[in-house]
């Protein structure tokens, strides 16, 4: 195997692990072995792991509730995650964020967020402090279609370009956000094209083809590196669960749903392109799957052997000196 | 007319139906209100009944915000969903800085008949930023009227009081109520705002919350009565405009108040309700007013983490036996 | 004299009006008798009596901190307006507004704002309130290049595209926000090409021209009524006095306001096409002028003359039953 | 050595001098900030000393709070500008849900050492949306810090403080204290966060204050003293953290206690004291504590009537005497 292909192996191994791990969640949450609620991004593994795969360890990312692909995507702990989703003690936050707020801040992953389209500022600061500190690092920031529409977007979006700060802003558009479609919400259907407001350069990509995402956004991460600026990728997808785990889906039809599954499966698609390419033959295909299942059942093993934190913990870590 | 079993989330509902087929000013705007009837099925029936009155926006709290205050200066009757309270943060210059102040600042040229509703509150393993208490950032807010309602006939009664109020009036709803059932009459009854309810009487000790709260004091009182301590449990529905004369009343007889929230102890209601009862009844008193509240700390995910951040009823237990046994 | 040469001198005397209460406004400050501080619009008389001529008295128009024009375009009462800004009883609002918070609503006035891009949401609601109220009214928003890059901006913008409500969004770039030029701190030269980007259609106008402005208004206003949807207008002016008066404006030369000032008067530049037209002679300029002039002393002879508010008039107007 | 008098806006920038040539990391963000060296020129000197790190912004407060944020998560110590207090209304998510919240979520995996610094308060005929004392928001806001500090010494040594501290900071500084003089140490010294000072010693009556409300309570003193009053003047300087060790050594010798804000009086920062002190300091009150503030409205903009609205010097006087005559 060339090296490149030992890459696109090793990719195609984090979407496959993306799209286990998702599942997994769901049928842990679906066992009410998960408290709280679990958003799900299963459909748009090409669109995580096409972006990180363009990423240093030290380039920073902003990511959302819908975010455990873009964590695993740029290295995140499966231990870690699994145990944070499950309120251990052992978890990334040590069980104070869950599925919604998980960080790596020793991987440059800046958090997870509740709030809708809350990363946008936040990576734009990244931004800025690369600028200042002239290295050449680079923020990513994934948000959805729904989030588009926030202030926060137009905001940041303006500052990253009049600073030319070295910032890939990514659009999972999903054509949905919750129980909104896109064409409902959003006045303009090329989400990317908004980007002209900003002088930003701006692609729409076929957000489930992995190599085309890995093309353009390897561009853009290439530009934001040589302090060129930001770019702007829209990265047409579709997600296959509801909207939260439990979601009844009124507001679109199962064939729809079908369809994409069917015919648009980001994982399958790549698959079939590697095989095609004699990069991946059903054996090594059969035994990744087997390997990141194993992984994913150590995960969960230790997220079950692991401890919840004690209440009082729960007093810990506002402050950096907890007398305050 | 006789009362029926509702649900928090149905006499919501019903109060909505009822208000709307009276004045056909009254509109819902929010996230996701039409294909299930809002995030938790609150406004179950209205989308079918009221066409083009119950209307989907995109995810932009200050427009959202906005567009319902500039509807309630011309015309309209806005009721907004805010989707979760933790979101007022994304409207908040709409909330504080406009809709609670024009009125003043114009010299009172113009009403602003609108409803903010914001579901809130923990206990659902929601973290940090979906499970926020709110209610003393707008207590501090003068041009808000605030109103947190905790039994399903309270719902109904201060929903429809809200809705035909002519100035802006904030509405939190406990998400982990919605479910609770209660007797509702079936007539069109309002109950105004700004009157507490004494809802089980005692001598011994003054029981003061509202919301979750109420709930909490309900349950600590089965317990204070194996001590032999007999609570009175005030719930106070309306925080601004405040009640103070039912306030009174009550710790003119038990001389001892426990104030009940579950918003965070600092700076929460509770600080205001004991600066009032302090002064106003100083010496009435014959032990300090006591706050029952979550920590000091965001409400973290973890079930173990937020049980103990969240008020619970051997804390109300526990405070009412300090102040009696003093 | 036509019809339109009428309309066409009243619009001339609205200019003069503006321009006259600004100085005069000026002048009161400068001689400490205004509390507080104010922002003047001279040099934009164009675009506030340009837009506002195509408005009927029923429809809707958010302002802002630099909005005395744009009331008086509306038709606001000169006494009324100096009386505020003297913080008497009599003034719009009890003086409880001052110059930054004026408003009339029985002109559909819905105020100014304090807030910059306060106004937007506003006025967006006003829209959505003429929809549902099925009337053809119509919604103006002036708001300034500052302004533009507040995210309320991009959410106003957006629902009043996919909701075509009857709005028109006026953008005022004087090229300044206080002390930040324009080129500075938006990422794009022309505003109002990012209506583009909300699928609105937009149009730049030199605001210094009366006529263009208000041709270009008129075009929008018919489009809102016809509903047809938004609109975004960028009026290109100048502010010729400082962002709030006693501004040092070390941020720009001299040389350059006096550029504007002696080559761009809006006022003038009317005056003249007027003149060219024959339809304003000297006479009658001079005749305006000195009706203006006499109006606005009487204006500030009854501010003068009027009385402060009741200190305990404070606590009224708060809630519609004062007893809240 | 030696003391220099100079005003609370010279206190701040030589703060910043002093911090930002001794940091690198430190740099400010906000609006206008170049051109003037501040919209009230309080960073003189700043622009020419420190060229790349006094960056001004569009005016897009929820991006320029966020981009702070993200900033302080990534190496940089900002001190972001606020311009005026009220517009924290445009940034409270960024404020309350993230800034706040983000250290504590993630596990205290990482520290966010920022400034948020508000110029805030009436009194300039600024009317309602340019005139907020808008703390006690942030009391009730878990992982904020809160500092207002009163004469040009504390702000130097607080303001230094709060940039050394690796936590965030919510500085308001009084618009219209900025030319207040005082003497101030030429040294390189801070004042603790959470470390409150008798200012002035007295036995009959305990005046709690910060800020603007701190002069107030100077003022009144001399009044007082004309009564035969003897009021013990402490000014809290941080309300959080907050130091009730010295305000219980206060009260514990007056055991009367008038609490001093220019914040509007209901659900202020007053109340959260008052509740503090009638529980931790029952039996040592011998008169209710008084609460001395704004009036419930928003800030008008009439001369007569924003000076009716704000707390007076008379009315220190008026509550002391109350709770001593008592
Ligand atoms: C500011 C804010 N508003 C509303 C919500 C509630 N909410 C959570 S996810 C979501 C939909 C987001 O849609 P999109 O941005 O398209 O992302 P997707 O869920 O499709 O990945 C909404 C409305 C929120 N969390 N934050
Ligand atoms: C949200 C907000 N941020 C900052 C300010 C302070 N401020 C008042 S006017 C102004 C400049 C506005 O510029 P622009 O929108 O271009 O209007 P102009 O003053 O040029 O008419 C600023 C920064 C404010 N009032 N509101
Ligand atoms: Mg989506
Ligand atoms: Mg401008």
């Amino acid at each position: 195997m060339t090296n490149q292909d030992q890459d696109y192996i090793s990719y195609y191994r984090t979407m496959v692990t993306i799209r286990k791990f998702e599942t997994l969640a769901g049928e842990l949450f679906a066992a009410a072995r998960i408290p709280g609620f679990i958003h799900l991004s299963i459909g748009q593994e090409a669109s995580a792991v096409g972006v990180c795969s363009c990423l240093r360890k030290d380039d920073y990312l902003t990511t959302t509730h819908r975010g455990h692909g873009h964590m695993i995507a740029k290295g995140a702990d499966l231990k870690k995650m699994v145990a944070e989703i499950f309120g251990k003690k052992t978890g990334y936050c040590k069980g104070k964020g869950g599925s919604m707020h998980i960080a790596d801040f020793s991987l440059g992953i800046l958090g997870a967020n509740g709030v809708v389209a809350g990363g946008l500022p936040i990576v734009t600061g990244a931004g800025v402090s690369i600028k200042m500190r002239k290295t050449d690092q680079v923020g990513v920031c994934f948000f959805g279609d729904g989030a588009a529409n926030r202030g926060t977007v137009h905001e940041a979006m303006n500052m990253a370009s009049i600073w030319k700060l070295p910032i890939v802003f990514v659009i999972e558009n999903n054509h949905y956000a919750s129980t909104t479609p896109q064409n409902y919400a959003c006045s303009v259907n090329d989400i990317y094209s908004r980007s002209a407001s900003y002088n930003i350069p701006g692609t729409a990509v076929d957000g489930n083809n992995f190599l085309k995402v890995r093309e353009v956004t390897l561009k853009a991460v290439q530009r934001a590196r040589k302090g060129e600026g930001p770019s702007v990728i829209e990265n047409k997808t579709y997600r296959f669960r509801g909207h939260f785990e439990g979601d009844p889906q009124k507001y679109r039809t199962e064939s729809e749903v079908d369809a994409w599954k069917n015919k648009n499966d980001p994982v399958k698609r790549f698959a079939d392109y590697l095989a095609r390419k004699k990069i991946l033959t059903k054996e090594l295909n059969q035994q990744i799957w087997h390997e990141v299942e194993t992984e994913l059942k150590k995960a969960v093993a230790f997220a079950e052997q692991s401890p919840y934190p004690e209440p009082q913990e729960a007093l810990d870590d506002l402050f950096t000196i907890p007398s305050c | 007319m006789s009362d029926r079993i509702l649900s928090c989330s149905a006499a919501l509902a019903e109060a909505l139906h009822e208000e709307m087929s009276r004045d056909e000013t009254i509109f819902i705007l929010g996230e996701d209100l039409t294909a299930h009837a809002g995030i938790f099925g609150q406004f179950k029936g209205l989308p079918e009944n009221f066409p083009g009155r119950i209307i989907d926006t995109p995810i932009s709290e200050t427009a959202i915000l906005g567009v319902g205050l500039g509807s309630a200066l011309t015309g309209m009757r806005p009721f907004v969903d805010l989707h979760f309270s933790d979101f007022v943060t994304c409207c908040m210059d709409e909330l504080a800085n406009q809709t609670a102040k024009i009125r003043y600042m114009f010299g009172g040229q113009v009403n602003i008949p609108m409803v903010i509703w914001c579901p809130d509150g923990g206990g659902l393993r929601a973290a940090a930023q979906h499970s926020q208490s709110l209610e003393a950032w707008f207590i501090h807010t003068p041009g808000l009227k605030v109103v947190v309602p905790s039994e399903p006939a309270d719902v109904k009664g201060l929903i429809k009081s809200a809705i035909r109020d002519d100035d802006p009036v904030m509405v939190f709803q406990h998400k982990k109520l919605f479910a609770r059932q209660g007797a509702v009459p079936e007539n069109d009854f309002t109950i105004p705002l700004g009157r507490a309810a004494i809802k089980l009487e005692g001598k011994d000790v003054t029981l003061l919350s509202y919301g979750s709260g109420f709930y909490l004091c309900e349950e600590a009182v089965k317990g204070l009565g194996h001590l032999n301590i007999d609570a009175e449990v005030v719930d106070l529905r309306t925080l601004k405009p405040l009640d103070m004369d039912t306030v009174a009343r009550s710790i003119k007889k038990t001389h001892r108040a426990v104030i009940v929230h579950e918003a965070c102890l600092t700076g929460g209601f509770g600080a205001e309700l004991t600066a009032r009862i302090q002064d106003e009844l100083f010496d009435y008193l014959d032990a300090p007013v006591k706050r029952v509240a979550a920590k000091d700390v965001p409400i973290p995910f973890s079930p173990p983490l937020e049980d103990y951040v969240l008020p619970k009823v051997s804390d109300v237990v526990e405070a009412a036996r300090a102040v009696t046994y003093r």
